[in-house]
């Protein structure tokens, strides 16, 4: 039956949603006059009737309407509000409180010998273009999921209940829309990214040493590192769950039960709060946690001795191949003003 | 805070006259209106609907301001007859509130009576005259339809005779309207007038009829309340009458009473019950005489009750003996153990009421399953107590009224029936010329009684049953001068009868289809017509006013709670109308005050209190009656009788007979023969409607007679011979002598006769023997005969049916010529029908209500796990059900147990499929039902009863496969 | 302070659908949403028995524990109203309501699902009382008119009762008392009986 | 009270600049005086101009291998936004209402969806690849950017207000209309308006000298 199968995978997805049911017993009615509320009295006696999801029929048509009882609603509603919106409220105060202790423990991660102003290529602009849309929408996403999830407890007492509808439905129907455009990027950051995060020898001994952070000299790495390796494939495994969980929840032609939508809404939400803590700590490194390695998102090159310093295998290739371009050379490609530009005069 | 305190019931209705929008977002609702205009039917019902109900929403806000007024009136969904109360703003019903005071459903309703308000809406009503112009419907005038109609009814007469006409009535006519239009169908001359009670309960008032007197459900709803067991047979009043059940179930909560229900299916009813027999459909005779067999088999029979007051009951114990438990087993399906637990459960709890519907009665031997329930109740003495007799809910809300009234092709209102004596007698109730209105017939002979020609003035018409063959007969097989050539279908949806294919080739045939009616109904939409239908708009029962008559005989008053919306007209304006056309209109309203063209309601009553002495028809005059409408609440919930205040000793609606003219006050008849209230008090005895002996066996009552009946033994019925001979002549006024001299009670006009007798504490029908052995039938004992098409084989030969007639009511019969050949090879599967809750009858008028018709959307078979899986048939799918004529229509599989293994069942109220084909763009201008389907009848085949030529609708053969 | 309730008694609903039509004719609900069905179990088998089914106003509601943006409220009688301004049609209040009562209008791909609406007990919304702006949000508030839900008071069996939970049971009760005496209670029992004399 | 000032004053203004702005700007267009093209005529001009006015639909032969993302968020950004725009439900019923006074059919919600989902792709796309790619960064005015982002928030305040059931957010997406239309005429939405004839233009201009453009 295809209520007992979706239980089934209830329960093994989440332990809390597990049936609390005793075996099926007849309800002998005499006991009846004692009860003190009819209503009570028979839903208990339908619950029991038949084990735990009453499954009948109904004249009313619409998805589940045949059935009597949904035990589970309780469940999730009960793990949406406590389970779920604490432990994700922790997390996030939890990355934040960390990364800044790390700022201030470590403060920006320089390089060196500092920047030799020659740089090399690293991203290309459609490879930019892919990262800056899928963050855009991630962003989008993450805030208005974030409103939506946290608003009552947090929001609601700073605006009150109108105000914070209205965000509310800005966010829920926003985040409605933009949702399908994070699985069209996300399949675009597949593509053009999956190549150079195969993992490869040498990724190993980076998580031995921790990254970098334990001990004062930078781990030898490839064009990505092991990190970035990992938090990639992060990205595309629970983007891709969360894309389908949402898409589930989005759509509910599919006659897709309300056990099914709640299996999804709770999927989606541990999925987005991973990627969200990680993303911060990506955020983070990305700008003003590393030095110089902004600079290869927003121009497509960064400095060489960032390269040797960070991607040490991936800079001798630099080296081997001769890709270095001067400080000049690379003012000119990016279209900044160079050295003898005071003036005004175009060099280009 | 503010929301959460109570206010006082000051209320602004003008606000409650709720715009539909359940949620803002306006604009959605209104491009979803744009989008579906793309779409057609069932696609875009989702969308459709809201934004139609929104529109009229704001039609109703316009009329902000005017104050609320509640006008009581009764459901016209069903014959339990439940009050409604409208509450009205400006002419706009804005609201519905449950009649609590209302005796029969204390503010209870089904789905339908619930929704009934939807009437005020009328979307998808036919809104003006309309006719078919080449293919396309086409508005025009009223007083054009009425012309063309009227020459072209004239020009019929001219060529073919009054006969060749068919007017096909309603009984969801009020009293008034229902008797006008037999009124109507004499004036014009023609005796084939007929009604839904043919196809529906006409075997149940023959074969009753027959064995007591009367026709017609012997106690109340109410009464039920006294019942120590309840049996329903071939009755699902769970989906039927909803509102009944709730009479059934204070029974079996408070008196302990057991219920058993005898159904092929599992029904709803059988689902509250206490014992289920599952029979095979058309065996309802074999059931009963099992029964019976171990009832007689223990003794326990009411043998005193059979010695006073049973003539027969000795064949019926012959006939009984050779239902042995075996054979029983063998016949019906049904294992001993359980036949003698329900015998023995009505046998215990005494007095069991007996409830039978259509289930019983639409079978080839209908008249014999009919008296087989009789008899059972009388084996056990259930007759004539309260608590007991056989309560047979009859279908349409006016159903038992139309009967009453003569919409039939056999009698005159009252059940006078066609004799010479019966049209002299309401010649003078109509104060016509009695040779004027035989002028008015065709003047042959359409057949012999004892070597002599019988006129047509009296010989049977064509019933409605067989409208079909009186069409597609050839013209020398029918005992009539020419083939029908214009129908009228005033209130008939063509669905509900058998051989749907046929009928549309009849329909095809004719000159002219004139349909009156809310609704196009099918009839609209089934024959591939280019011209010669007229649709006129009738108005609902909600507005106009008259009376009704409920199942349980009581009449009662329904006020109008709108004006008729659109150009829709009354029926008895439109029956005016066409008189005045066909230049009846002189005779037909001599004594009926017409305002402009409406007759007067309360004058058509009074004429009808005049004439109906036969089954006491006289009392109910408009003003007791809206007397009663006032005072609800004064009625008892039990006994149905008043308790002081204005109406006080009344039973509620004056259920029939209520003796006497109206100033003779009596109170009604609540439950009939019983003999232990005064008949003055609402008491009676069974009628003496046989003679007095048969073959030197008495049949009069013997030693039982009515509480303060003068004559301590049975007696004839009363004439003015019989005053004379029992000295009571003297009792009578001079006036009430010269009127009753050489009448008896039925015709004597002064009342004076039924006075006296009632005086005398006797009935004026006489106190006979109720006749468990009907003589004059095809089977004086009832037994079984296995149906035309049957899937037993194996019984036909000990069971067959009748011989074929060569003219039965006009028209050739057959019976055995089809039952020799052998159908069960090729359609193994037994076909049944039946009702389902949200619909009514052919549902024209249901599946137009948004709110109802959401409810069913698909039409549907029910079949059995085993035959589905035997014909690759998965829940859900799309199926073909073939009739054993070959006619197949296209519905839903619903596999379910409710059904037998080898048997299917199928609703009959969706109409506007025909065989696979929708017929939705056939209909006018938005006066489609929101929900159409296969007419389950479409594949329902031929047979007939032998008395009444009721339809077989409850059993036939089919084959189903995959579409 | 009373508390409202409904109750449906399963040895006497027969699935008429009275319950669902008079709330569509009480409240004009448009095709579609229906904030009262009823449901059949073990339908056309023995043991069928039906409930009627709609908002049950719990006393400790999931879908006001749930709702995101918190617009559900128990009036002193104990039923539970949202305020269709709050609202924003996410939908969790269906997934949480172990009934399935909460509706909305428009379930389609993308689809913002609408307002949510669902039975309120016959008792408007958070305007004002008999404001055409409750009527048009919520239907029509018969409870201050002193008037029951007419789900309730119309129903063809008198299954389904609605009021002070006290009174329900009391009546209930009553019920109860008379079927124990019955030999029959839970379920048909057509096959078990037999021959017994 | 902001908001009869926007659904009252502030949309006639914005709705008169729109309209009176984009005619003046065609109109001075069409007036602007021209040195007569003294050049021999080596070709038909007229056929020339219609020919350009659609082969621009699609990238110069030479640079279709250089052609990059942007010629098809360029696409999708368009049409999504013309069918949101003109056929979009709630759209059409306030043409309807507000402007027109008639209505026409439009499309399913989903297609709705679908469409301001391409819009948006396309338009972030297509802005981001202006501050990607070095050259169009270079080449890019402030004037640029404030209409795409201008367009932009049009778009997201639309899909914010969805739900329909919130005053105050189709007041603020009514009110980013009004800001768009009053800066519509005078800035690089007017390509709108213009693409067709200063793409004919340049056809008929190289079409007399001969040349393939």
């Amino acid at each position: 039956m295809r209520f007992k199968t979706l239980l089934l995978l209830l329960c093994l997805l989440l332990p809390q949603f597990a049936l609390a049911d005793g075996p099926p017993k007849k309800p002998n009615y005499p006991e009846g006059v004692s009860s003190i509320s009819p209503g009570s009295e028979l839903w208990g006696a339908v619950r029991q009737r038949d084990g735990v999801l009453l499954d009948g029929v109904s004249q009313v048509r619409g998805v589940d309407a045949g059935i009597l009882i949904n035990e589970q609603g309780y469940r999730w509603a009960r793990f949406r509000v406590s389970e779920l919106t604490l432990y994700s409220a922790w997390a996030l105060a939890g990355v934040l409180v960390l990364i800044f202790l790390i700022y201030v423990i470590r403060g920006k991660v320089g390089i060196e010998g500092g920047l030799s102003g020659n740089m090399v290529r690293r991203f290309s602009d459609y490879e930019r273009i892919v990262h800056w849309v899928l963050a855009i929408v991630f962003l989008f996403l993450a805030l208005s999921g974030l409103i939506l999830l946290l608003g009552r407890p947090l929001l609601i007492p700073l605006f009150g209940k109108e105000v914070f509808s209205l965000m509310a439905s800005a966010s829920k129907e926003g985040h409605n829309l933009v949702g399908p455009l994070f699985l069209v990027s996300l399949l675009m950051m597949i593509f053009s990214f999956v190549r150079r995060n195969i993992y490869e020898k040498g990724d190993l001994t980076w998580l031995l040493k921790g990254g970098g952070f334990i001990g004062k000299d930078h781990v030898s790495g490839g064009f990505f590192n092991m990190g970035e390796k990992t938090w990639y494939w992060m990205v595309i495994l629970i983007g891709l769950v969360i894309s389908v969980s949402g898409l589930i929840l989005v759509m509910p032609i599919f006659g897709q039960g309300r056990i099914i939508m709640e299996i999804a809404h709770v999927i989606h939400v541990i999925g987005a709060l991973a990627l969200i803590v990680v993303s911060i700590g990506h955020m983070y490194m990305g700008s003003i946690g590393t030095e110089g390695t902004l600079e290869g998102m927003k121009t497509g090159y960064v400095d060489i001795n960032w390269a040797d310093a960070h991607h040490d295998r991936w800079g001798r290739e630099c080296h081997e191949k001769d890709l270095i371009v001067s400080a000049e050379e690379y003012a000119r490609l990016v279209g900044k003003p160079s050295v003898d530009e005071a003036d005004g005069r175009e060099t280009t | 805070m503010k929301k959460l305190t109570k206010k006082s019931c000051t209320v602004d209705k003008t606000t409650a006259i709720s715009p539909s929008k359940a949620v803002p977002g306006a604009i959605n609702r209104r491009t979803f209106l744009r989008n579906s205009s793309l779409m057609a039917g069932g696609a875009a019902l989702a969308t459709t609907v809201s934004p139609v109900m929104m529109k009229k929403s704001k039609a109703a806000t316009s009329t902000a301001g005017g104050d609320v007024q509640q006008v009581k009136t009764i459901c016209t969904h069903c014959s339990v007859g439940c009050g409604i109360i409208a509450e009205v703003q400006n002419g706009v019903w804005t609201g519905q509130e449950p009649a609590f005071d209302h005796p029969f459903n204390k503010g209870a309703h089904c789905s339908k009576g619930a929704a009934i308000r939807e009437h005020g809406h009328g979307e998808r009503r036919l809104k003006y005259p309309t006719k078919l112009v080449d293919g396309k419907w086409k508005k025009i005038s009223w007083d054009q339809a009425i012309n063309e109609i009227g020459d072209k009814l004239l020009d019929i007469r001219e060529k073919s005779g009054p006969d060749s006409v068919f007017w096909l009535g309603s009984a969801k006519h009020s009293n008034e309207q229902a008797y006008l239009f037999r009124k109507f169908a004499a004036m014009w001359g023609t005796n084939n007038v007929d009604h839904q009670a043919r196809i529906c309960h006409s075997t149940t008032v023959a074969g009753v009829a027959n064995t007591w007197g009367y026709g017609a459900m012997t106690n109340s709803y109410n009464d039920i309340h006294f019942s120590k067991s309840i049996l329903l047979i071939g009755s699902n009043p769970t989906e039927a009458h909803p509102v009944a059940l709730q009479h059934i179930f204070k029974a079996k909560e408070e008196n302990n009473a057991p219920v058993v229900v005898i159904d092929p299916r599992f029904t709803r009813t059988a689902a509250h019950a206490d014992h289920y027999l599952k029979i095979r459909p058309g065996t309802d005779v074999g059931i009963i005489w099992g029964m019976l067999w171990h009832i007689f088999e223990n003794g326990w029979e009411d043998k005193e009750f059979i010695r006073q007051r049973v003539y027969g009951m000795d064949d019926v114990m012959q006939e009984v003996k050779k239902w042995n438990p075996k054979e029983v087993e063998n016949v019906t399906g049904v294992p001993e153990e359980q036949v003698f637990a329900a015998a023995k459960a009505m046998a215990d709890n005494r007095p069991g009421t007996f409830i039978w519907c259509m289930g019983g009665t639409q079978h080839t031997i209908g008249n014999n399953n009919t008296r087989a329930y009789c008899a059972f109740q009388l084996a056990l003495g259930n007759m004539g107590v309260s608590g007991g007799g056989a309560n047979i809910f009859r279908g349409h809300d006016n159903v038992q009224g139309a009967t009453d009234l003569g919409v039939l092709s056999n009698t005159l209102p009252g059940y006078y029936g066609l004799s010479g004596g019966a049209w002299k007698h309401w010649s003078r109730v109509w104060d016509l010329d009695y040779e004027w209105v035989k002028g008015q017939f065709d003047s042959g002979s359409y057949e012999q009684s004892k070597g002599k020609d019988v006129h047509v003035m009296n010989t049977k018409g064509i019933p409605v049953s067989r409208w079909i063959d009186g069409v597609l007969e050839d013209k020398e097989n029918i005992a009539q001068k020419d083939n029908f050539k214009a129908m009228f279908f005033w209130g008939h949806a063509p669905n509900s009868q058998t051989r749907g294919v046929e009928q549309k080739k009849a329909m095809e045939k004719l000159e002219m289809m004139v349909i009156v009616d809310p609704y196009p109904t099918a009839s609209a939409v089934m024959p591939d017509r280019k011209d010669g239908v007229y649709l006129l708009p009738a108005s609902t029962q909600m507005e106009t006013y008259g009376s009704v008559t409920a199942s349980n005989r009581s009449f009662q008053w329904r006020s109008k709670v709108i004006e008729p919306m659109f150009e829709s007209l009354p029926d008895h304006v439109i029956m005016y109308k066409l008189a005045k056309k066909l230049g009846l209109d002189e005779q037909m309203f001599k004594n009926i005050q017409v305002n402009e063209e409406e007759p007067l309601v309360e004058d058509v009553l009074r004429e009808i209190n005049r004439g109906m002495w036969t089954i006491g028809y006289t009392g109910q005059s408009p003003e007791r009656l809206k007397k009663h409408q006032e005072n609800w609440g004064t009625f008892d919930y039990d006994t149905l009788k008043a308790e002081g205040g204005p109406a006080d000793g009344d039973y509620y609606g004056l259920p029939w007979p209520s003796w006497g003219p109206p100033e003779m006050n009596h109170p009604g008849t609540p439950n009939l023969y019983d003999t232990s209230k005064n008949v003055a008090d609402g008491g009676l005895t069974f009628r003496a409607r046989f003679g007095v002996e048969r073959n030197g066996t008495n049949l009069l009552a013997e030693g039982s007679y009515g509480k303060g009946s003068e004559i301590k033994d049975g007696y004839p019925e009363f004439s003015d011979k019989v005053l004379k001979k029992l000295g009571w002549w003297n009792d009578l006024t001079p006036e009430e002598q010269s009127a009753a001299e050489g009448r008896n009670w039925k015709t004597d006009l002064s009342g004076g006769i039924q006075r006296v007798a009632i005086k005398h504490g006797c009935s004026p029908f006489g106190n006979a023997k109720a006749r468990a052995m009907v003589w004059t039938f095809p089977d004086p004992v009832p037994i079984h005969r296995e149906p035309l098409y049957t899937s037993r084989r194996d019984l036909v030969e000990k069971y067959p049916t009748y011989e074929d007639r060569k003219s039965f009511w006009r028209l050739p019969t057959r019976y055995k010529s089809i039952q020799a050949t052998d159908f069960s090879k090729d359609y193994p599967i037994i076909l049944t029908t039946g009702r389902l809750v949200e619909y009514e009858g052919g549902g024209d008028e249901s599946r137009s209500n948004a709110w109802l018709a959401e409810l069913q959307q698909d039409m549907f078979v029910e079949i059995h796990p085993r035959d589905a899986n035997n014909n690759g048939i998965k829940d859900g799918d799309d199926v073909w059900v073939e009739g054993a004529e070959a006619s197949k229509v296209k519905v839903k599989a619903m596999v379910t147990r409710r059904v037998g293994s080898g048997v299917a069942f199928m609703p009959f109220h969706f109409a506007g499929h025909m065989q696979g084909k929708d017929l939705r763009d056939k209909y006018p201008e938005g006066a489609d039902p929101y929900v159409l389907g296969e007419a389950a009848n479409t594949a329902m085949t031929y047979g007939y009863d032998s008395v009444t030529q009721m339809q077989e609708s409850k059993c036939s053969l089919c084959r189903i496969s995959k579409a | 302070m009373a508390r409202m309730k409904f109750y449906c008694d399963a040895e006497r609903c027969i699935e008429c659908n009275a319950c669902v039509t008079a709330c569509k004719n009480e409240h004009e609900i448009p095709w579609g949403v229906n904030r009262r069905r009823v449901v059949t179990i073990k339908d056309g088998e023995e043991g069928e028995r039906s409930l009627s089914v709609a908002c049950m106003h719990c006393s400790d509601a999931p879908c006001a524990t749930v709702c995101p943006v918190d617009c559900f409220y128990t009036t002193g009688d104990g039923i539970v109203l949202h305020d269709k301004d709050i609202c924003i049609g996410c939908g969790y209040c269906f997934y949480a309501c172990p009934f399935g009562a909460p509706q909305f209008p428009e379930e389609a791909a993308f689809a913002s699902r609408g307002k949510m609406d669902k039975c309120t007990f016959c008792a408007g919304g958070p305007e004002e009382d008999h404001s055409s702006d409750e009527t048009r949000k919520y239907g029509r508030n018969r409870l201050a008119e002193g008037k029951l839900p007419l789900c309730a008071e119309m129903c063809s069996t008198k299954a389904l009762l609605s009021g002070d939970a006290d009174v329900i049971s009391d009546i209930y009760r009553k019920r109860v008392i008379n079927r124990g005496a019955s030999a029959f209670n839970w379920g048909v029992n057509f096959n078990n009986s037999k021959i017994s004399g | 009270m902001i908001a009869n000032l926007i659904d009252g004053p502030l949309w006639y203004f914005s709705l008169a600049v729109f309209s009176l702005g984009v005619l003046w700007q065609l109109v001075s267009i069409i007036f602007a005086s021209r040195k007569p093209d003294l050049s021999v005529a080596r070709g038909a001009a007229g056929p020339a101009a219609l020919k350009t006015v659609f082969s621009r639909f699609l990238p110069h032969r030479e640079i279709r291998p250089q052609v990059g993302i942007q010629y098809i968020a360029g696409y999708l950004f368009h049409l999504g936004l013309f069918a949101l725009l003109f056929f979009a439900a709630p759209h059409v019923v306030f043409l309807e209402e507000n402007l027109l006074g008639f209505g026409w059919t439009t499309m399913p919600h989903w297609a709705f969806i679908v469409s301001a989902q391409a819009a948006f792709f396309g338009l972030i796309i297509l802005w981001l690849r202006r501050m990607v790619n070095p050259v169009s960064r270079l080449i890019s005015t402030t004037d640029d950017h404030v209409a795409a982002i201008l367009t932009f928030v049009v778009m997201l305040t639309g899909c914010l207000a969805l739900l329909e059931g919130f005053e105050a957010l189709r007041l603020l997406h009514r009110f980013t209309v009004e800001l768009w239309l009053i800066y519509f005429p005078f800035s690089a939405l007017m390509h709108t308006f213009t693409f067709i004839p200063s793409r004919a233009f340049t056809g008929a201009w190289f079409g007399r000298r001969g040349v393939d453009a």
